[in-house]
């Protein structure tokens, strides 16, 4: 599978979580990717960090509004029925508990629901943004990412890098496997195209479970 | 009481040293001529206060670039290497707040409240140094109130008392530092008189601005 | 999702003992056909949290009228002398909060922060029972969030996504009690498609709003 | 001088007190005369602490709009240039200092600039609606208020009754004299039409200085 394919699968995975009247906040990156596999039949409200609810697809070239862009500085467009706000009120709504899921990548993540995406000292420190709001706030925090990176495990014991929040994260999706952090640990429900439970532990540092019910994804 | 001056009068409120924030997600929303104007006097050592550091050549990052600013307090400096490369070599301080906490740390400076409990940040780096508190058996950071000496603001409509009218994505912080800062200078990109905004549809009550500058329309 | 509902379906989620938290000041930004509804429907028990308890025989004065009221937190009630009565011969509780703190904490229920400090009290009966923290030399009171099991909100127009447009001093504590509720239902003035309210325009996002409920016009 | 008279000479002396931009905050009864003795050539904003800056008279019979009214439901008018917000709103602007002068009652008001003036225990508790913040907030706080109640004095040593704000006051104004709130106690600067030093100490109870530069009220 090459990069595009691995990336597909994430979102088109990520996107059967959501529900019909979910807001949700999609972090930059194949998170974003997600938006594009969203089943016609229901309505996902993604709302922007930087200060909208009904963020819609990118504007046609030629039709970029210079006033309205997400929140990683490219043009969108907003959807009939959304809404403007400041940032004060965009952190209410992400902090309060308003945003049904946030779908984020990760550096590292491990078997306590423990996330980090925002540093590694020394290297690159390009600050949280809106991250530690987003884990904190957010009732569902689904990690879609690559199962590993450059052949290394992203899916550890502990992490080793800053924290974006502690114990939040409850649901973990690569193109290996779907996984839920349940107090005993990772469970996976899920297995990915053309992949074996050997294939999955190979790959993660963390101790995984193995759910009874364990399925193949089913993706369109 | 006429509030529009010329933006070299404006920037005369802005001296070395002084804390500026400046409104904006990477430069949407951002003063960008008064922004301008400050890069081409060279006012220094200053301590920016805004979301992010925008980009080495739009928006406030070009103060970075021109070594004009001592500190930034930011939720995020990623699209502007030269923040990076400052702050690796301890040229620069930076202050990395997550964004919601920036935000509500301005509204609460500009709301007279003495700070406010969020539990962003337990658990990771942000703790350090701050208090905790435990309600309901549930912690939380008391974080506290930012003001500023100056607030930059950029504004779609403005009416001559100086009541902002913010378009779509370019409000983010700008109402929140209206209200925290001793002067408040907004950019207006159209300037209208008085009774052409609808109160209803006032973002910045004109109460909060000192001055305008006639902006790019 | 339709959101529209008959108000015989809205009133349906409120039950005896319920805390409610209805918009409005002294009536103007109530939703007076819910109340009704509630008076008819006689539920009892309720905690209210309001700005005030408005008169005898307007707005939400009526529910203490009838003693569907088991206890009030308000920040006045001296224009319903029932209010004061029934706290008088304890029939009711009341907890009286100045104006500002309780739309703060009211705001911070609706945004996951577990307090705030403000100095609106210190030296006065307010402080009873609370943390007093020290900032910079200033005393302040650690103030907590407060939220509901339903809001009771009027908007003056409202689209089928439910987006809110209040009209003038309508809005009041509407859009703070919008963000603090666990079922939020608002009384329309006006219905609209969506996309008829200018989406910089909305003053409450339709996102926090479960029902809608036709009203006066 | 009748009630109606002696209101009027502490409207009038009030309104001197506000300058040109200043944004201003009336409390109901007497407080709200002030803005009728405004001078023409200063524009004063006044603000309603129900949502909005730019408050203007009461409107002609018939044209009273059921959505504008003032903190005291009576019907109003908003002047061009004024803005409506919601609570928080209103309580920020008034908590951080951007009111430059509230101007209130009394039942009581002490030596210290401590001010009692929202409930009588036992007997009247409407509650302080929002006269805690505005006095904690407004940059100024101005008593206007006749200077005794049925004889007896409101001006004390201590006040007796429940506090709305400790040492917050900065001005007092009644029909007989101008006190300034200083370290010291009560600073008499002003006296009022026809009355003598000893007048007001006989209907003050506080301990008084009387200023080396005591002027008669000048009222137009």
């Amino acid at each position: 599978m090459d990069r595009q394919q691995i990336k597909e699968i994430i979102a088109k995975r990520v996107a059967l979580e959501l529900r019909d009247g979910d807001v949700v906040n999609l972090g930059i990156g194949l998170p974003t990717m997600v938006a594009n596999y969203i089943s016609d039949d229901i309505d996902v409200i993604f709302q922007s960090e930087n200060g909208f609810v009904g963020l819609g697809p990118a504007p046609k070239e030629g039709e970029e509004d210079k006033d309205l862009t997400n929140a990683g500085a490219q043009p969108v467009t907003i959807k009939a029925g959304g809404a403007f706000f400041d940032s004060s009120t965009s952190f209410a709504i992400i902090r309060g508990g308003h945003v049904d899921a946030t779908v984020l990548g990760a550096l590292q993540v491990d078997e306590k629901g423990n996330l980090a995406n925002w540093m590694i000292p020394g290297k690159m420190v390009p600050g949280m943004g809106g991250a530690m709001d987003l884990v904190v706030g957010a009732k569902k925090v689904i990690i879609a990412m690559q199962h590993t990176a450059k052949g290394k495990p992203k899916i550890l014991n502990e992490c080793t890098l800053p924290l974006t929040a502690a114990g939040q994260v409850d649901m973990i999706i690569t193109e290996m496997a779907v996984m839920k952090v349940t107090k005993d640990g990772l469970l996976v429900t899920e297995l990915g195209p053309e992949v074996s439970v050997e294939d999955v532990k190979a790959a993660t540092e963390a101790e995984l479970i193995i759910s009874e019910n364990l399925k193949r994804m089913e993706l369109k | 009481m006429n509030k529009i001056i010329s933006i070299e009068a404006a920037i005369d409120n802005i001296k070395d040293g002084m804390t500026i924030m400046i409104g904006g997600f990477l430069g949407v929303g951002t003063p960008h001529k008064i922004v301008d104007a400050l890069v081409e006097k060279g006012v220094k050592d200053l301590t920016i206060i805004a979301n992010d550091t925008a980009f080495p050549e739009i928006g406030l990052g070009k103060l970075i670039v021109n070594k004009q600013v001592k500190k930034v307090i930011a939720s995020h400096i990623g699209t502007n290497a030269e923040t990076g490369r400052q702050m690796n070599e301890k040229e620069m301080e930076v202050d990395l707040v997550p964004q919601g906490t920036l935000a509500e740390q301005v509204r609460a400076g500009g709301s007279g409240l003495g700070g406010f409990l969020t539990p962003t940040g337990i658990g990771t780096v942000v703790e350090e140094g701050k208090r905790k508190i435990e309600i309901d058996g549930k912690e939380y950071l008391l974080e506290l109130p930012l003001r500023a000496d100056v607030a930059l603001l950029a504004g779609s409509i403005v009416d001559k008392k100086g009541n902002i009218y913010y378009n779509k994505s370019t409000r983010n912080f700008n109402p929140l530092i209206a209200m925290a800062a001793d002067t408040v200078i907004v950019e207006a990109e159209e300037i209208v008189e008085i009774g052409e905004i609808d109160p209803n549809n006032v973002m910045t009550p004109g109460i909060f601005i000192d001055y305008i500058v006639g902006g790019a329309k």
